[in-house]
């Protein structure tokens, strides 16, 4: 077993490589993620190693990288696409949502669309318009692909083969701030190893009084909030959804059932986020159990701020413990 | 200002093998190399190809089928494209395909199906070669380069031919196919049938100047050819083919023809065009020519026609009953295609959509 | 006054026409509405009246429509752009996510962005693929953007034009399987006198035992379903919310508070949807009010399924009925 | 199979007026009408914007700024097209046109402010005739054809330009854009710096074919001008503007250049291209020529220059004050932006944060 110290971003690129070494038939393709590595260097030397044919730096389209990589599908490849920013998914949206989201009820199966779409997501780094967005709802909303989030090294390099070696389309979200974030890794072991299923969620952190749902780049947060509350004699329970889509609810209904309360943490835009989704699904689920309605702690319903303000804007470690103490005054 | 003329007759020169009198046509790049057999069996590929969309008309009128898109008019643009296809090569269709898909040996019942609301056509599109219909307006250009790029890591060199419309050639989506089949020398043949119309919209709406040339401006060659001459049509798709399988890139061919009938069977083209356009362009019709040329060479007769009629009546009986005998007959199934491993939430709507209908059978309603 | 019996077709037909009659710089774009009126032809005769400088046959590319309909609002026109069914909606996805809705916030209101965006949504006419989408919730969870769906003439005729006079963009849904539905509506009248306001829910229904929330064409079908269980001795309120962006919560929050039940009705498929984001607020803003958890009653978890599948996909009178039981086993 | 190959040198017919080493070309097309104080002027927008480049890129550098976007070696083509608009015409910028912001009379300070993350530009971009800077590619071309348009209905004789780059010409919305501009006859001037590199991609990723060859396809002129030379791309762009004004519709102008910097302060160019390449275009520098004209030509001295440069150090030390005084003052401001009448949540939520924040203030933590 070899142990590394890596980040996130290393880890990810670990993942794909190991995943490009176990089957010939994935190819990567996107903006920049030939030579350079990509924005934020997941694809580091990994044109390099496997050729131009296997690493495709592509046209700057993101309709046509999604629309060729269907085709590649069809072909019987499994394409991992790099969208280069959260905010620039949007031209692929059409090919997401009415092709490759289709495409396997379309043909009743016979065309699979074994397809990663990898989206560095959320904001926190202090960067211009359009590179700071949380889309991941609009994904969830559409039936026919599963979404997941990461939120540290181990689950990077394991999420990402296990989303290569998925037979559905996922849209995979990285949480930008997080990439440089450092945990040890065993990155010799096979995939089989892999600790946790893909679509499966992982609870970060015992407790009792209430249970603090999250994912990506609000994992760390919640932990951290969970931390400062412990010191208050607050025992938080943190579950990391890691499946957005389909969401892993049994445990997460048990911790509810538990607690009592519960709190997800999203930096999307409220109304409509995946925590509309989780409030409506535990209430029904957890009706006679809640000793207080979900309580949402998102960004705010606003279009994505300027830099400067976005440290007002996303949840953190204060927020969230306000979530809380939301929870508390029922 | 803002103009909407429609569109000047083309004045731009385009392939032709055969005119409309059926006469033989002699062209520099293309020579005529086809023998009777092929001439007859295209022949007979065009007639059948009316003959199941005649029908399927009539099945749609009755009420048999939601909607129907008719090719009517179309004919040898596709099925000289169709033709020009090896087994290996894969179809793009549009949603109007009806003679490519002929061509591809896609049984006409399993097109009627998703007119029908059954499914999305029950042919298995990687057995044919012909892909699903794509209804999104230029999307499956860029499945089609994909592909293409698929058959290039194959090492493989068979081909790609991606239909679209006139309309469609303003999608962004179509832009970009070109650029990236430019971009990696992808083997495919953008074939637009240009049948002057999108719905109501002339093609002076969507463009200035013939599509054929849009190709230039992404570096690659575009050829104009007559749409209703399915002679010309095969020829200069297998020169398009066999540039492709030796790796120069794609090709854009335009194929200038006409859509006789309505949009779809929902449409009602006297709205926005005139008789008189229609009728001119039947005098260019492209069975017509082809039968006369075959009558005057002496190449078929009435036995041959008349034979060719019955076993197209026989296809046109066999498509009507099956697909009047097409029902969904387990609604649950729905549940069944959306994912290779279905989700629990899924599974378990499945499983209450199945109690729900039982309260019905079993009570009350 | 002017009373006429018309379609909701019709209805839209002479609200569009009164909004460019009252209002120069308003415009119509879109594929087909010139000549043929659109497909549904809810622009009949408009070019002709009001020639093609104001009603604009286009290029057929969805992201180009909306793309210059930004210039034409920035320029100062007020474009209403039909979107000729709801799955084509995605290719100017990008434009309505990144732009329009963003435009405001951008130029920190500068630039206005009055625009509407119309597009016929639903199911039940037995059509082919894309034709029966229900997108509403994409736009929801996208701040900027204000969304509305009418659901019968009365509302479609008054809507349009409140729509349009808005200066704020707005996604206004038109139920088309309603589109031949009658009803006696005042044309006559100027925009004020129109007896709602645009982003108000309206109670078509008053009942006491549950209350059934919808919009757009499921506002027959909860009338219907409240027909049929007043026959069996259930009183069900019927709100029709017209607003889904922003939503006129105080009077569904009144009406919940009052039965103590509430069920959401809506053809969008469940996860995500409208009914989501109603059941997180109910059960925050009702939490010792509620009988029972929010139901929903919506399409499946699945992309919308081939047109003889879609009766048994669709929310009708049983299933709004059935959700309705459901919410008394609490 | 798939080539990357870097793009070959331009062996491309383009607009040049003055040499790279300051020597006057005489073109057919385009005569040298420009007098002495035109190219002073000229030469003095160069060396200004040059100097709020670099002043920004030290802001960036010592963390004043999150990001730049230089425009170092585009000075010409930016200062060209710019000076070639007239004051009711409108410019849509990218997100590097610090040069034509400058000739819109954008104060430097409101670039700033978006790149430090205080708003998205402080400029009024209607009033200024230049519209905020767009981050997704492309979209900015659509936008620019509606507005033309509304111009058109306006019955306004003035024009529009459109920045976009190499890269973004991939996108699928500046494809469209060119359609509707071309249907509709639009007043666009589309002005694409090719600078080469879209990031770390060279342009043959992009086109195998020299991108001002896109128009013909589309069915209106494209030209391609020296990107370096700022006479001619004033001439070019006056050019372009004049035939859209007499109602011909859109034309593509190609200015042809290079990003000698990295693509923003984020990027790492020596990962990707070789410094040989920006070597060679050093000696094509914008700035240079038209100096070295001057000077050979007697219409400017050391004092002119001296002038000039302790001008732009002025400009540069208040931009740089002024950048650094720039802070967000009330956070709850960010409430008040996004929809012209404020939704009830969303007055709420303000109304919470407002709250929420205060809790601090007032105690704990
Ligand atoms: C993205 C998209 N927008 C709109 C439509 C609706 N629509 C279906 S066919 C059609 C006209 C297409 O014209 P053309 O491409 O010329 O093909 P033709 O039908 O003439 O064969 C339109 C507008 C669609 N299917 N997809
Ligand atoms: C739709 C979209 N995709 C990706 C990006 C990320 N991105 C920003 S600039 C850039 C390169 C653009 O190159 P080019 O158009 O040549 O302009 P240049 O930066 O060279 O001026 C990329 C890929 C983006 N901004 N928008
Ligand atoms: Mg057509
Ligand atoms: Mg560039």
């Amino acid at each position: 077993m070899t142990t590394e110290i890596i980040t996130l971003g290393r880890a990810l690129n670990i993942g794909l490589r190991k995943a490009m070494e176990a089957d010939p038939k994935v190819l990567l393709l996107g903006e920049d993620i030939g030579k350079l590595g990509g924005v934020f260097r997941v694809t580091d030397g990994l044109q390099k190693d496997f050729g131009e044919d296997r690493v495709i730096d592509t046209p700057l389209a993101e309709s046509g990288i999604v629309g060729t990589a269907v085709g590649l599908a069809m072909r019987g490849y499994r394409p991992v696409v790099e969208i280069q920013f959260d905010g620039f998914v949007f031209p692929a949206y059409d090919q997401i949502v009415t092709q490759v989201a289709k495409f396997h009820q379309r043909s009743r199966g016979r065309i699979k669309m074994p397809m990663v779409i990898r989206i560095p997501f959320g904001g926190g780094i202090g960067a211009v318009e359009h590179h700071s967005e949380s889309p991941e709802a609009y994904f969830m909303h559409t039936p026919g692909l599963k979404v997941v989030a990461c939120s540290n090294p181990e689950d990077g390099f394991w999420m990402i083969q296990q989303a290569i070696a998925c037979d559905d389309p996922v849209i995979f979200f990285e949480p930008k701030r997080r990439y440089h974030d450092k945990a040890a890794v065993e990155t010799s072991l096979p995939i089989d190893a892999a600790p946790h299923q893909l679509f499966s969620s992982v609870l970060l952190r015992e407790g009792t009084d209430a249970t603090l749902l999250c994912y990506g780049p609000m994992a760390k947060t919640c932990l951290t909030a969970a931390d400062a509350a412990a010191a208050d004699g607050r025992s938080l329970e943190v579950i990391d959804l890691r499946a957005i889509s389909p969401m892993d609810m049994a445990p997460i209904i048990e911790s509810v059932r538990k607690t009592g309360r519960a709190i997800v943490v999203h930096e999307a835009q409220q109304t409509g986020g995946t925590g509309a989704e989780l409030a409506a699904r535990l209430s029904l689920a957890c009706f006679y159990d809640m000793e207080a309605p979900v309580i949402r702690v998102c960004g705010y319903d606003l279009p994505y701020p300027p830099a400067r303000y976005e440290e007002e804007y996303l949840p953190d470690l204060d927020r969230v413990l306000d979530g809380v103490d939301q929870s508390f005054m029922y | 200002m803002s103009s909407t003329s429609t569109h000047a007759p083309a004045a731009t020169p385009m392939v032709q093998l055969l005119s409309p009198e059926g006469e033989r046509v002699n062209h520099p790049d293309y020579p005529w190399d086809f023998n009777a057999d092929e001439i007859r069996a295209l022949y007979r590929d065009l007639f059948i190809v009316r003959r199941i969309d005649t029908e399927a008309m009539a099945l749609q009128r009755q009420g048999e089928m939601g909607i129907w898109a008719s090719c009517l008019g179309q004919e040898a643009a596709q099925v000289g494209s169709g033709r020009a296809m090896g087994p290996t090569d894969m179809a793009f269709p549009t949603y109007r395909e009806t003679g490519v898909a002929w061509c591809r040996g896609v049984e006409p019942k399993h097109l009627t199906s998703g007119w029908r609301g059954i499914d999305y056509g029950s042919w298995d599109p990687l057995a044919r070669g012909f892909n699903l219909y794509t209804v999104v307006l230029g999307s499956q250009t860029l499945h089609a380069v994909g592909y293409a790029m698929g058959m290039q890591r194959d090492n493989d060199d068979s081909a790609v031919v991606a239909y679209f419309g006139d309309g469609a050639s303003s999608q962004g989506d179509v832009n970009e196919a070109f650029i990236f089949a430019a971009s990696y020398d992808a083997p495919v043949v953008f074939f637009c049938q240009n049948n002057q119309w999108a719905i109501s919209e002339p093609f002076s709406r969507q463009s200035r100047v013939p599509l054929y040339q849009r190709a230039s401006g992404f570096g690659f060659p575009g050829i104009r050819v007559d749409g209703n001459d399915v002679l010309a049509c095969l020829a200069v798709t297998r020169h398009a083919l066999s540039e492709c399988r030796s790796g120069n890139g794609p090709v854009l061919i335009e194929a200038f023809t006409f859509r006789m009938g309505a949009h779809t069977s929902n449409d009602d083209p006297t709205r926005y065009r005139l008789a008189v356009e229609v009728e001119n362009w039947k005098l260019k019709d492209p069975l017509e020519r082809v039968r006369s040329y075959l009558v005057r060479e002496g190449l078929a007769n009435k036995v041959y026609f008349d034979a060719l009629s019955a076993e197209a009546d026989q296809l046109a009986t066999d498509l009507r009953e099956h697909t009047l005998s097409l029902t969904v007959t387990n609604p649950a199934d729905m549940f069944d295609w959306a994912y290779e491993n279905q989700p629990e939430h899924v599974q378990q709507q499945r499983e209450e959509f199945i109690k729900y209908r039982a309260s019905f059978v079993e009570g009350d309603e």
